[in-house]
């Protein structure tokens, strides 16, 4: 899966993307947050404010955290979009 | 009148656009236009305390989305063309960050799809801005705004 | 933010202007205006039925009614500038009739500003319309709609 | 008292403008237009459409019939307007 990182998320993550294997439990949107947090404090700190963080599969927006991670190949992880 | 052979233009570049010249084609091979509506985003220099504004954006992503927001505002309403231009990188003061054109031959029409692509393009469209300040004491990411995301509920049966 | 310094720029003249000249003007002093919109309004071809227009206006009095109205905008809205130019006499289709522009530094303050001083313009500004087709056969007085008096009540409040 | 006529108005009278005298009986807006109709059979026709006539009393829309005429010094007569 590959995982990319926007704005302050990226900065406290310390790099913009990476290609990773999502461990089983990681199904949902929900379940792959929560594993995501739990991979160490810069996950946690970038992540902790669960409704600062917006997320995009495949480059379109998911509002439905339970929404299913199956056949999706590019995970976007940002806070609240400031364009215009 | 719909020109159904057309879709919305959507352009995302890190350069400078001239919006007159834009204005300029994008009215010209038509008589029956009747409204045009332009809206310019600039950068504003924040009583002189901004050196300059950095957009990070979601490449792909960026033309995906605003991509989506014209097409259902060109499904709406009765337009000729819906023309986004945004631009990503460091941005001075003064200079352009947006530009939105809607040609109809209807008025509201024309208004209402231009601040409607807007409205949704300031929440929705995968960009960030940080603010570099001239004093060099601080360069912070901006705040989405509750304002921003209220001016969506206007559109929420589009 | 409000210019209390400025106040509406109104233009009423038979020579045709340049959109793209005048945006130029009307936001390059000034670095901290953040939105511009601008609303063209041409003539359009009715399908390629119509030579010209012919507009007929109250010389003074359409002057004076598109100031009071801009002026009404210009205390409702935080605007930088509120700029309307409306043109008068023998238009071919495709030409500019109208032009205004509102700046801001918020967003929905340009678009709603524009948009109340068109809707107003269309109905309370002294002009009236001819058209002059090109088969010859007719000069018809275009006819007021009952949709652009229902567009006023939008801004009963202002 | 000059007064001006626009658009089909002004062709159905058949001139632009006249500097006129007002009878006495011609206070308000209301009896103005009363003694207009009854100058002649252009000035009824092009007044006939009571609901479509709108008036200017120096220049201001005028939209209470009942307005006094007093210090008034150019009255504007004219169909609904199609600016814009």
């Amino acid at each position: 899966m590959k995982i990319l990182y926007f704005a302050w998320i990226r900065e406290r993550v310390g790099f913009s993307q990476e290609e990773i294997d999502l461990p089983p439990q990681a199904q949902t949107v929900e379940t792959f947050l929560t594993w995501m947090k739990s991979r160490g404090e810069e996950f946690d700190y970038a992540l902790e404010k669960d409704g600062a963080v917006r997320i995009a599969l495949d480059q379109e927006h998911c509002n439905d955290f339970s929404c299913s991670l199956e056949g999706v190949s590019e995970i976007a992880l940002f806070p609240p979009m400031t364009g215009g | 009148m719909t020109n159904d052979t057309k879709g919305p233009i959507v352009r995302i570049q890190s350069e400078d656009f001239d919006t007159a010249q834009i204005l300029q084609q994008a009215t010209k091979d038509n008589s029956n236009i009747g409204a045009v509506v332009t809206f310019t985003g600039l950068c504003r220099d924040e009583g002189g305390k901004l050196a300059a504004l950095e957009l990070e954006h979601y490449a792909g992503m960026a033309e995906a989305e605003i991509t989506r927001i014209a097409e259902r505002a060109f499904a709406h309403w009765p337009l000729d063309q819906l023309i986004a231009i945004h631009r990503h990188g460091k941005i001075a003061p003064g200079e352009n960050i947006v530009l939105v054109i809607a040609t109809s031959s209807h008025r509201q029409a024309a208004f209402e799809a231009a601040s409607y692509l807007m409205d949704f393009l300031k929440t929705k469209a995968p960009f960030w801005k940080k603010e570099h300040l001239i004093d060099g004491t601080s360069s912070d990411w901006v705040d989405a705004t509750d304002k921003d995301d209220e001016a969506l509920n206007r559109w929420k049966d589009i």
